[in-house]
């Protein structure tokens, strides 16, 4: 029997890079033999828009087509959005929560809602200082995608470099790959 | 070759392999990621000699297909929505011409009020215009279905569109098995038109024919329709057998072995609808789906066939014909006309209405006890329409719907009563 | 652009002569021509567009060594020439739609170049409802992308084949079915209407040309010399129809002479914008002699008349003449 | 190819859609009679031959010409064209200079010696009485039909007037004799000097089937004038006549002519040319109102004649002529002022006019004399006397050369079907071919060619031609300007045209016709025919 379908929703704003972040999160899976599903929320919003992408990753043939509501893990790009958006619907405690900040969870105010999750399970990044770091532009997608591979353990960080750098081929692949890695190691090293 | 890959790059690429001569293309969302795939890989070099038009209008898009497809060459265009409304004259005259134009349709809704997001009413306007109608379910069935469109049109001599859900399917990034260039070869032979504006044998096409030949036309329209019923489960066969994996055909059955209860859909809703009947299955209720992949031409005789053993059917549909209900399940009673067997709509998904398993669910059981009215409005705001539906009656006046009824859901500034205008 | 022969008793304005040398005649004039467009078609008595057509398309045969494919608009031309089950075309033709000509000619060009096919040439053709009307926007984007395909637009100024109503090109006062005689302005409103040489030139086509009925040589002219050409052309023809005009059958081509030579039409070729010659009125007429033999003008010259109405008519054509320097001595 | 049921058709295929039944009217070909034929005394084929000359044969040209008139080159010189006033081309820009082609032609056909065969012999004789233009043209006629032709001419040489009255210097004599000579040398027998007086005499003697009588007129008129002392008068015929056949006569310093008509002008141009240093004519009524053909009275004053318009001389003083002012009075007439003046003058001239001198017609039973001296003759030139024919300027018609030609064409014609026991019926004329059937539009802007002439300071001093001939390129230039009133030239508008592409076309020299099965009778090619050799005619069915 093969293990249920984990699906994860990506917040940010148009702009950060949400969408490809949902794409080279299900070819990084794809990479790994599994199955995965990755869309936008669809619409038509312009740049700093809040926007969400989905991705769900099974071992079987993923048919379902609805929207993720209640997403396995959470990953967010901007946490200007955290009090605009009802970025935790569906979100259950057994979940993962990553969030891009220099800061710590308390200096968000959400302390009280991320305490009821298992330890480890809620981390922070400082993704966009990262992608400033080694990609020169502002883009955390990247960046949290490697983080998203050390708390959740779904794929791997080598699929997770793979799958960016055949997203951005050459030094923007590059700069991304060892920021998804920076913050890989970021995470790993807080464990 | 596996990729995982968005679909309308997977179409593209499919498309690609088809090697077209000319394709007609103008933006449109959800459709616009598939003409752009086309025209990197025409600019590339990618596509043989292949000629790629960036026209002014989808009217345009279409008419250009509709020369080039006359002067022999294999032709595809694709749009959306409004973007098939607005080319709605020349899908007639390209299917009442029998040119064998391939049109992908990412489907999205018709405005007023405009919405760029999935359902089938644009495709469903164009359900009676002589073009062959092919539903994908996932992405790879949309590749798998422009391969076999092609060689159908061209066999036919006729126009097919292949409908894909626009967003649901197109902006999806998933598992699909690209077909190796040469197996596509193989499958779909060159194109030899029937007609073909030449120089060294030329005709005049586009007649102007009277009422003494205008009906025997449309038969032979319809009877190629006919045609299809055949060429289509025997096109889905072939392929099989060629690229070793089932796809396209008129209908495709899910588990309505002794099912009670069959679910009827079209497109992308149906994988949905599989986990729902997988669900429904455990729990012991005794559900079937069908997918119809082929709306035109409508395989009355085989669905009827399959829906022999049925006690009820449900259709799902993302379409709504005001004023009546749904299209699909119209031409699903047709289809058990004589039988008893009780027929639900339910209406679904409308301007990209989410369409949950849950709420799937929850019909199609309480279609299972018969207690489902019909037509049934899936997830629809009651609170909303009935607001809406009181104030009408207050007023006696309807105002547009769309701006009250989102002041209704809070979605946008509510200003005081008084302040919109003159009322009667 | 005339093509002007030496003293032939006639050579330049007749249709042939038999002292001209064979190069210098017509398409016309000679026994090989197409016949593009045949006998048994359904025109009225002395239809002006089915000359216009055949002089236009045969030109293009020639000039294409017989390897041309039309396309043409819904109109009274497609009407009366392919009714089932008869057609009058002898060359690849097809019809499509009102509004798409263009674009079906477009595809057809693409076709052809996707094919390899560098011989066979590519010819669109409409009525003026078709062309500037409802296909401006099919003709505008294929201006805009330069398509390989020569469009002719034959101009009767107003909807004919559905019953003479207005359109884009009806003149002003003209009376048409929707723009009836009557009232305080009787016929078409002055000051409407737009001139789609003008715009065509305003796309820097390689190539635009006015012709007219009235001169075959320089209408075959100009059809070769754009047939010459690779790219988006367009050549607007006027020709009378005397339905919708309400003139005799046999005063089209007079009318259509009177037009020019009035400076109502103004005969003038551009490439890529600029107007590289015109023809010369040679007897010019005030624009009365035009209109008069005209039953849809005919309100102009009923009891008072229209004073006001007609001098603004002659003034457009006074204006036409200056603009294009029609008659050379007014120039300096 | 096979194709779709009705919605691709066969190209061409309405070919089985005859739509020659929606007509009320068709189209059909004619020929109308141009102007210029019409206006013809001679019955020149003009639009004929010009047609031919605007292709360069100018030998077809010339033989078209001269079916009609033996006399091209001595025509393209002395006629006064009526065909050129009749010409529809004045009222466009400038009629065709038809006599100057004519004379290209003529010129052209002595230059190469083209020559006419006879007819085949019909055992016929005939008798022409007179060697003028008239005479000539019946003999050549004559001999075209196959005739035996024996002219008697009562002076030394053949021409009469034409060679008696008219002036070198319009007509040169090599010229003249070219033409003369190709009329001998069809055969014609010549007798000079030898004065007819009795024809039913010579009939039976020569053995003469029918007789031509062309005697002309050169009886001058002359007028009684007082004369206190008689000066010197001579008429104009004697003083042209000498010019050709004895010495030059002496006309002194300052010569008067007295009249108004061409021999008047004729006269005071050759007066001027043997050295008179002062040419007057003193005519009665005005410039407007003289009889002289106005290119002649220009080119008279050119020269240097001088020309007294409203004077009538009523007194001969030796060398003193008292002259009285005229006026013209409402009704046009000359009416005396009781002005008077004198003039100083070596030699009078009478230019008056001319009678005949039918003196030996008056004996032949039938024959009738009319008041005014001329001879009766019938539609057919005949006079009472069965097989006594006449013409020229001895029977009532205008007196002109052209007149005078083609009064022997038709006498020919009728001696011959007299000859032949009937009677000639001319063929129909035509319709006439007016300038409103014409379609002007399409004719091609060119002016009249000009023609040379000699400087003025020669023609003082010389007999040389005054008025120069075109070279090719000119008259075939002129030629082309010829508008073929009625006639198809082939210039295939009708075939261009046609919306309904239902006229045939031919080919070169066989014009076009129509295809009834589709001509749908919209007259088009009728309105667009230049030459209005086209008309609509009602369906009779």
């Amino acid at each position: 029997m093969s293990r249920a379908v984990f699906q994860v929703r990506i917040h940010g704003r148009g702009g950060q890079g949400v969408v490809s972040s949902a794409e080279m999160l299900s070819v990084a899976a794809f990479l790994e033999g599994k199955h995965s599903q990755a869309f936008p929320s669809f619409g038509s919003e312009r740049m700093g828009a809040p926007v969400m992408a989905f991705c769900r990753i099974d071992d079987k043939e993923i048919r379902l087509r609805e929207p993720v509501g209640e997403p396995d893990a959470l990953i967010i790009q901007d946490t200007t959005l955290l009090h605009q958006v009802d970025l935790f619907s569906g979100v259950d405690a057994k979940g993962y929560l990553l969030i891009n900040t220099s800061g710590d969870i308390a200096q968000l105010g959400i302390g009280e809602f991320v305490a009821r999750f298992p330890a480890g399970h809620v981390q922070t990044v400082p993704a966009t200082e990262l992608a400033l770091e080694h990609v020169g532009r502002p883009v955390p997608n990247a960046a949290l995608l490697g983080g998203f591979a050390a708390i959740s353990g779904e794929v791997s960080l080598d699929s997770v470099e793979t799958a960016i750098r055949e997203k951005f081929p050459g030094a923007v692949g590059e700069g991304n790959a060892k920021a998804a890695a920076a913050a890989f190691h970021a995470i790993e090293s807080q464990r | 070759m596996l990729k995982q890959i968005e679909g309308s790059q997977a179409v593209a690429e499919a498309v690609a392999m088809c090697r077209p001569e000319v394709i007609a293309a103008y933006p449109i969302t959800p459709q616009t990621h598939i003409v752009e795939g086309l025209a990197a890989m025409v600019r590339e070099g990618k596509v043989g000699t292949c000629q790629y038009i960036n026209v002014e209008s989808e009217f345009a898009a279409l008419s250009a297909a509709i020369g080039a497809s006359a002067a022999g060459a294999r032709t595809y265009t694709a749009t959306s929505s409004q973007g098939l409304l607005f080319m709605a004259e020349a899908v007639y005259n390209a299917s009442g011409l029998g040119l064998p134009i391939v049109m992908t349709i990412g489907n999205r809704a018709i405005g007023a009020p405009i919405n760029i997001w999935n359902d089938h009413s644009d495709s469903m306007s164009m359900a009676n215009s002589g073009w062959l109608q092919l539903f994908a379910e996932t992405n790879q069935e949309a590749v798998d279905l422009h391969i076999q469109a092609f060689r159908l049109a061209e066999q036919l001599s006729v126009p097919v569109m292949v409908c894909v859900d626009g967003f649901i399917l197109t902006h999806a990034y998933e598992r699909v098995d690209i077909p190796d260039p040469d197996q596509v070869d193989r499958f779909l032979p060159g194109f030899e038109p029937v007609q073909v504006l030449d120089p060294d044998d030329p005709i005049s096409m586009g007649a102007m024919v009277g009422p003494e030949a205008f009906m025997e036309v449309r038969y032979l329209a319809h009877h190629k329709q006919m045609q299809a019923l055949e060429a289509i489960p025997a096109l889905a066969a072939d392929f099989a057998e060629s690229f070793g994996r089932e796809s396209g055909g008129l209908i495709a059955p899910y588990r309505t072995e002794g099912a009670e209860t069959v679910v009827l859909a079209l497109g992308s809703v149906n994988g949905t609808l599989k986990d729902a009947v997988d669900e429904m299955r455990a729990d012991g209720q005794s559900v079937g789906a069908i997918k119809i992949v082929s709306f035109r031409p409508f395989p009355l005789a085989q669905l009827r066939e399959a829906l022999a053993g049925a006690k009820r059917v449900v259709v799902v549909e993302k379409d709504l014909a005001l004023g009546l209900g749904g299209i699909v399940a119209s031409n699903v009673r047709m289809a058990l006309r004589g039988l008893a067997t009780p027929v639900y709509t339910v209406i679904a998904g409308l301007g990209g209405r989410s369409i949950t398993k849950r709420s799937l669910t929850r019909v199609i059981a309480a279609a299972t006890t018969d207690t489902l009215e019909d037509p049934h409005f899936l997830d629809l705001d009651w609170q909303a329409v009935d607001s809406e539906l009181a104030r009408w009656k207050e007023r006696r006046r309807a105002g547009p719907i769309a701006e009250n009824l989102l002041r209704e859901m809070g979605l946008v500034g509510h200003r005081p009563h008084g302040t919109e205008g003159p009322t009667s | 652009m005339s093509q002007r022969v030496k003293f032939y008793q006639t050579g330049t304005f007749t249709v042939g002569n038999r002292l001209l040398d064979a190069d210098q005649r017509t398409v016309q004039a000679t026994r090989e021509r197409n016949n593009s467009l045949t006998s048994g078609h359904r025109a009225c008595q002395g239809c002006g567009e089915a000359l216009g057509a055949r002089y236009a398309v045969d030109a293009a045969m020639r000039a294409a060594d017989n390897r041309l494919v039309a396309v043409n608009a819904t109109g009274c031309l497609e009407v009366f020439s392919t009714p089932y089950p008869e057609s009058s075309w002898q060359l690849p033709w097809l019809h499509s739609l009102f509004g798409n000509a263009p674009a079906v000619a477009a595809g057809v060009a693409a076709a052809l170049r996707a094919k390899g096919d560098t011989r066979t040439r590519v010819l669109a053709q409409g009525g003026d409802g078709g062309t500037v009307d409802i296909g401006f926007g099919c003709l505008s984007g294929m201006f805009d992308r330069n398509d390989d395909v020569l469009y002719i637009c034959y101009d009767n100024e107003a909807y004919m084949n559905t019953g003479v109503q207005r359109s884009a090109r009806t003149p002003a006062a003209a009376r048409t079915a929707t723009t009836p005689a009557v009232g305080e302005h009787p016929g078409n409103v002055m000051g409407q209407g737009k001139n789609p040489a003008l715009i065509a030139m305003a796309h820097e086509i390689p190539y635009v040309a006015t012709a007219s009925v009235a001169d075959l040589h320089d209408l075959e002219a100009k059809v070769t010399r754009a047939m010459g050409m690779g790219g988006a052309r367009y050549i607007h023809i006027h020709v009378p129809c005397p339905l919708g005009w309400g003139s005799r059958p046999c005063d089209t081509i007079m009318l259509a002479r009177l037009a020019v030579e009035s400076g109502l039409f103004p005969l003038y070729e551009a490439e890529h914008g600029e107007v590289v010659d015109v023809t010369p009125i040679r007897r010019r007429v005030p624009v009365e002699d035009y209109l008069r033999p005209q039953k849809r003008f005919a309100h102009l010259f009923r009891g008072e008349g229209q004073a006001e109405t007609l001098a603004a008519i002659q003034a457009t054509a006074d204006r036409n003449i200056r603009r294009f320097g029609l008659v050379p001595e007014e120039v300096s | 190819m096979e194709h779709p049921f009705a919605i691709s058709l066969d190209v061409g295929s309405s070919l089985a859609n005859h739509t020659g039944n929606w007509r009320t009217e068709r189209p059909v070909y004619l020929d109308r009679l141009p102007p210029c034929n019409n206006a013809c005394p001679a019955g020149e084929n003009i639009q004929s031959w010009l047609h031919r000359a605007e292709e360069g044969d100018y030998e077809g040209a010339w033989r078209v010409l001269i079916a009609d008139n033996p006399f091209p080159a001595v025509h393209g010189r002395v006629c006064y064209h009526p065909c050129e006033d009749a010409c529809n081309r004045g009222q466009i820009d400038e009629t065709v200079s038809i006599h100057a082609v004519e004379r290209f032609l003529g010129d052209e056909a002595l230059k190469r010696g083209w020559t006419i065969e006879p007819g085949p012999d019909t055992g016929k004789k005939v008798l022409v009485i007179g060697a003028g233009p008239s005479g000539l043209s019946a003999a050549y006629h004559l001999r075209r039909l196959g005739h035996a032709v024996t002219v008697r001419e009562a002076g030394p040489m053949a021409g009469g007037m034409l060679r008696f009255g008219i002036p070198k210097y319009r007509l040169p004599r090599d010229v003249l004799d070219g033409e003369i000579a190709r009329i001998a040398a069809m055969g014609v027998e010549f007798v000079f000097e030898s004065k007819v007086e009795d024809i039913p005499a010579e009939m039976e003697t020569g053995g003469f089937d029918a007789v031509f009588v062309a005697v002309g007129a050169h009886l001058a008129k002359r007028t009684t004038i007082p004369a206190r002392e008689a000066g010197k008068i001579l008429d104009a015929v004697s003083v042209l006549r000498d010019m050709e056949t004895g010495d030059p006569p002496k006309l002194g310093r300052r010569v008067v002519v007295y009249g108004g008509g061409n021999t008047a002008i004729d006269v005071a141009r050759t007066a001027k040319r043997l050295g008179a240093s002062e040419a007057l004519i003193v005519y009665r009524r005005t410039r407007e109102q003289m009889p002289a053909h106005d290119f002649e009275v220009r080119e008279a004053l050119e020269e240097g004649v001088l020309i007294n318009w409203l004077q009538t001389i009523k007194q001969i003083d030796a060398t003193t002529f008292t002259v009285e002012k005229m006026r013209i009075d409402e009704s046009g007439w000359p009416q005396p002022t009781g002005e008077f003046e004198t003039i100083e003058a070596d030699t009078l001239v009478l230019a008056l006019g001319q009678n005949v001198d039918t003196g030996f017609l008056e004996s032949v039973p039938g024959v009738a004399i009319a008041k005014d001296g001329v001879v009766e003759v019938d539609a057919h030139m005949m006079t009472g006397r069965p097989g006594l024919f006449a013409g020229g300027d001895m029977v009532p018609a205008e007196r002109t050369v052209t007149v005078a030609v083609g009064h022997g064409k038709k006498a020919a014609r009728n001696i011959d079907a007299w000859l032949a026991g009937g009677t000639y019926d001319p063929p129909p004329k035509h319709e006439l071919a007016d300038f409103d059937l014409l379609n002007a539009w399409y004719y091609t802007d060119a002016d009249q060619s000009v023609q040379p002439q000699l400087d003025i300071a020669r023609r003082a001093s010389t007999f040389g031609e005054v008025v120069g001939g075109l070279d090719e390129t000119t008259a075939l230039f002129e030629a082309r300007r010829c508008l073929s009133c009625g006639n198809c030239f082939e210039c295939d508008n009708c075939y261009g045209v046609c919306p309904d592409n239902s006229v045939i076309k031919l080919g070169p020299g066989n014009r076009f016709e129509f295809n009834y099965d589709f001509c749908k009778g919209c007259g088009l090619c009728v309105a667009e025919c230049p030459c209005g050799a086209i008309k609509m005619v009602p369906e009779t069915t």
